[in-house]
């Protein structure tokens, strides 16, 4: 199988499986190598990288919810220049292709930041980070700065301003849309019992979701991709989304839950099927285990 | 760390607040020292999640380890385990603590969160004539602790954070562990620091540790949402911890 | 307790108790009779009624999520003059002010409408749903239309538009807003394995809608009232929407899950307190029953 | 109909797909009559969900009523229940099936789904000398049967929802239920109202009854979410059903 994930305009960028970790869930290296077999997924999404570096947030970052949790973390990183000579090595050594996640702040700011990224081949695409509450003019002059890179670039849309974003912001530039990043929300620290402003995630998310990824794939472009974010959290969940109209899916807080859905949702989408010993006991099969015996690769 | 699975072998009512699980565990966990931990979460026969409610790993610390499988935690009484029951673990999570060579005196302290994650260390210490301290503060006071070893001097701290004896414990400790519950740890590190700095006017480097158990939604440092700001550097719970100096905690 | 939920201007809307269920999940009339005792809530909110009869929608109407469920009824009613013909009666017996939905369509087809709501003596308020994709102007018409009434008017914002939303509607004549109706969404059914559009309810929809909610709050006219609606299963996620600055909440599904829910939260949030007696078996005493014995009426 | 509390006293395992279990229930519902329902949700020892997932709740229909207040009901195996286990119960829900007054043959059909709907009836029928036929079709097929009565006659469908003697048990019949699974209920009423109408030019009233057992939420009447169009009139199937007369029903 291999599935390009955004347009052909200058460049490509290919995976063979449908399937990557989202930002922020599986961090900037190979923190996951003991728990998941990065050469099953079809791409690795860095954690968020800023141009300047950011501070840890104050306080609670995760508060627990039913059947999701609310995070908060202020996205801490050391700065772009910092994170792409800490990491590069990891990024080499991976065996497929590394998209690093960029926060957008300013036009400005990030034009300064573009060779820093052209000039590392460890990274194969850019995914665009768009902030909440942004408006179209100042999302739209991101991308275009950010489109002037020898990448292909993703963007990553924020979810109540997708609808208003995506057409714009596929003018602008963007190779592919990532819909959506997960929902701001607010909710009580049962610790401190402060109220605690953040993302929230879980498999509810994924309704909300899959009908805007159906409404957008029929008002854009035709030959704009688009890779679907939220609330995965079983390979139906991605197959879901595919049906929509997407090329891609990316599985978020699920990882964290359960580090081998990932892999599994992957080997599910890239159509390796495993079957399973009748009467095995799960200590002896599982279908989340990294070496399970692979019995079939569908025809692609 | 690696994921495997663990069952539970048998429950045991400790108190009217605690029960005692002893799961067979993948013998990569047996080794387990005090300080480290385990993600957990139930699953069903076919290994899958059985809810995504709760959503997050829980982290559980041994407070025992029985033969070469057998590891044995304390959850609450109020939730309800079967015999048999299956989980997913993640593990073992964190670094063990470190003690002094010449450890004669340990002060324990766990401050609005039941001790559980200090009491892995008191079988090997006290096989080693350590003698320790275990003070309950905050809410902790409401801890039964009858089923410790007679051995662990239990105390009460008053709502001043003091308790009977506090200098001459204080003196004689020759290392302090705080463990404190979610939710202000900056704040009650500080309540503890404040009491050390009434009696050492100096307070030398690894000799009062902080001890945190917040939720690790990773467990492996790839979330950065167990990120600790200590002197010069940032640190994470789940891969550095949970113990740190706390002269080197930046209590912000 | 005496709590004004519109805002001042020609009406008044006075409640015992902040606490009324949502639009659709009680019925008309007085369904919910076995299980509930009305007396101990703020108000009832009628189902959706529409100008003209609108039948039930096909197919699949509830696939269940985690945590959650997605509805899609088709909010079939016999038009609102049949509406009020077969439940006055039930209306006139409500020992709480009764609150009719009405489901905006046309500011036309609602103009004729009002004198028969003028007429109904049993109902004390209407809320206006304002439907989903509803462009600003539409519904500033519609509210407007609305306002005309002799009765106060709440006016109940879709999710996705209601930061754009909010401000004009409580300019056109709005004496007090809805925040929100439940978002849309999309799941397939695991019967017939087809996609469903409906509307999905669940414990983490309250984030979203309580930031919303906070938001708004310091936005809009302070004089506004705000009433919280989404996710609310527990008082507590009651008394957070109070905190955020909402004068009343609605409970929606929680009340078909654990019907006693909806008298709880609104025994709580009315001062009501219950002790139980210490080790009683939960079939002797349950803080759900109807008639749990009130010990002791908080200060108002 | 009122909300009670139940807890499970025993759990038989009655074949390799099914148990059943032994409700110590609400006087109130030790009464209902085949066709009646309970609306059912776990709870924890403090009356509170003890999860809101799942989230709606189950509709169980007895298959039996023992003594005053023990209902048993047939659930998958493949969930797991424990004695002493509490729910919450909203019931009775629905009107009980009406049968002819002269009955003497009764078919029941199952129709990808386990027959446990249509169960409760058979130990009245069986007393009342009634020769029951159970039809197994599409899903409904890998029901094992072997734990009901022996003189149920249970015969399985081929796929093309005819079966042996097919036109000697229709011929038969006094009265037919026909219980669906979710899904295409519409769909699957067709198929067997097509069977009918090759054997009865004229089907009478009261002769197919199409049970339903879709989701209710609420179960009162209120949410609208069970309407069924019938010839002339809207239905729900919470307070109307789950029977209704299959040529009345919009099978649209
Ligand atoms: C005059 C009128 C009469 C109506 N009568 C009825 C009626 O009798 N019964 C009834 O049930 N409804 C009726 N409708 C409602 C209508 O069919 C839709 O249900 C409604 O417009 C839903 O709006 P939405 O924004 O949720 O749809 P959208 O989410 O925009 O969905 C529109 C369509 O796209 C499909 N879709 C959505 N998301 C995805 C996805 N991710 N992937 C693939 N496909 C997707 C949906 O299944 C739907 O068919 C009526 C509407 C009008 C205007
Ligand atoms: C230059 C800059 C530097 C920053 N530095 C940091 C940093 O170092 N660490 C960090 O954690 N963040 C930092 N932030 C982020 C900032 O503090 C907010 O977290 C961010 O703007 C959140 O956006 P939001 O739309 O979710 O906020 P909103 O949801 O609009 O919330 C804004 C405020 O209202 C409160 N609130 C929200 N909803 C409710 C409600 N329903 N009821 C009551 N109150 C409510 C929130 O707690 C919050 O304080 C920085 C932002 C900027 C612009
Ligand atoms: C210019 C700018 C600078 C920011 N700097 C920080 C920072 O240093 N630390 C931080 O936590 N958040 C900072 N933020 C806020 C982030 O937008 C926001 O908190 C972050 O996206 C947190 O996301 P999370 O809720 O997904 O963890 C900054 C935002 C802007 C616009
Ligand atoms: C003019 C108009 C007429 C409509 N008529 C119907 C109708 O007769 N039946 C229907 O199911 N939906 C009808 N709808 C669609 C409803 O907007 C939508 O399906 C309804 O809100 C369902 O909500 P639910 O998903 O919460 O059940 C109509 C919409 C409009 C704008
Ligand atoms: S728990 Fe994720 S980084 Fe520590
Ligand atoms: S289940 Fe709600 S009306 Fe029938």
């Amino acid at each position: 199988m291999a599935i390009d994930i955004v347009r052909s305009r200058k460049y490509s960028l290919t995976v063979s499986t449908p399937v990557m970790p989202a930002s922020g869930t599986v961090g900037f290296g190979d923190r996951y190598r003991d728990l998941l077999d990065f050469e099953k997924l079809g791409a690795f999404v860095t954690n968020a990288a800023t141009i300047e570096p950011w501070r840890p947030a104050r306080g609670t970052r995760i508060i627990p919810l039913d059947a999701g949790v609310l995070v908060h973390t202020g996205l801490p990183n050391p700065g772009l220049a910092k994170v792409i000579k800490q990491y590069r090595r990891a990024w080499a050594n991976m065996p497929i292709p590394v998209i690093l996640h960029l926060l957008g702040t300013s036009a400005r700011q990030l034009k300064r930041a573009l060779p820093l990224i052209d000039e590392a081949q460890e990274i194969a695409a850019v995914e665009l980070g768009i902030s909440d509450d942004s408006d179209a003019a100042d999302a739209v002059s991101l991308v275009a700065a950010a489109s002037q890179m020898e990448k292909p670039l993703l963007a990553r849309l924020p979810f109540y301003e997708c609808q208003q974003l995506a057409l714009p912001l596929a003018d602008a530039g963007a190779d592919a849309l990532v819909l959506t990043a997960a929902p701001r929300g607010t909710a009580r620290d049962p610790h401190s019992g402060r109220l605690v402003s953040g993302r929230v995630y879980g498999p509810l998310i994924k309704p909300m979701i899959l009908r805007m990824v159906g409404r957008l794939r029929r008002q854009l472009p035709e030959e704009l991709p688009i890779i679907a974010s939220g609330g995965i959290h079983s390979p139906q969940d991605a197959r879901d989304y595919l049906e929509a109209g997407a090329v891609a899916v990316q599985v978020d807080t699920a990882t964290w839950a359960q580090p081998k859905m990932l892999e599994r949702i992957a080997r599910d989408l890239g159509g390796w099927v495993a079957t399973r010993q009748k009467d095995a006991l799960p200590d002896e099969w599982n279908p989340e285990m990294t070496h399970t015996e692979v019995i079939q690769r569908r025809a692609t | 760390m690696k994921e495997t699975q663990a069952y539970i072998e048998r429950i045991m009512r400790v108190n009217r607040g605690h029960q005692r699980l002893a799961l067979a565990v993948d013998h990569s966990l047996s080794s387990m020292l005090a300080g480290q931990a385990m993600l957990v979460r139930r699953i069903d026969k076919d290994y899958e999640a059985e809810h995504w409610d709760p959503y997050l790993r829980e982290l559980w610390f041994p407070v025992e380890i029985q033969a070469s499988n057998i590891v044995i935690v304390e959850r609450p009484a109020r939730t309800h385990y079967l015999p048999g029951q299956l989980f997913s673990i993640i593990g073992p999570v964190g670094k063990p603590y470190r003690f002094r060579q010449k450890l004669r005196n340990i002060l324990l302290i766990a401050y609005n969160t039941t001790p559980a994650a200090l009491l892995l260390m008191v079988p090997p210490l006290l096989a080693k004539q350590v003698s320790i301290t275990l003070v309950l503060m905050g809410s902790a006071k409401q801890y039964e602790s009858n089923h410790l070893p007679e051995e662990v001097e239990v105390l009460q701290a008053d709502d001043n954070l003091t308790w009977p004896d506090m200098v001459m414990t204080l003196g004689w400790a020759d290392q302090v562990f705080v463990l404190v519950g979610q939710g202000d740890e900056a704040g009650y590190f500080s309540d503890i620091m404040q009491l050390m700095r009434e009696r050492h006017s100096d307070i030398p480097a690894n000799y009062v540790f902080g001890v945190v158990e917040r939720d690790l939604p990773c467990g492996v440092g790839a979330c950065h949402a167990c990120v600790l700001n200590l002197r010069g550097a940032q640190k994470l719970q789940c891969t550095d911890g949970p113990a740190f100096d706390l002269t080197e905690l930046r209590l912000n």
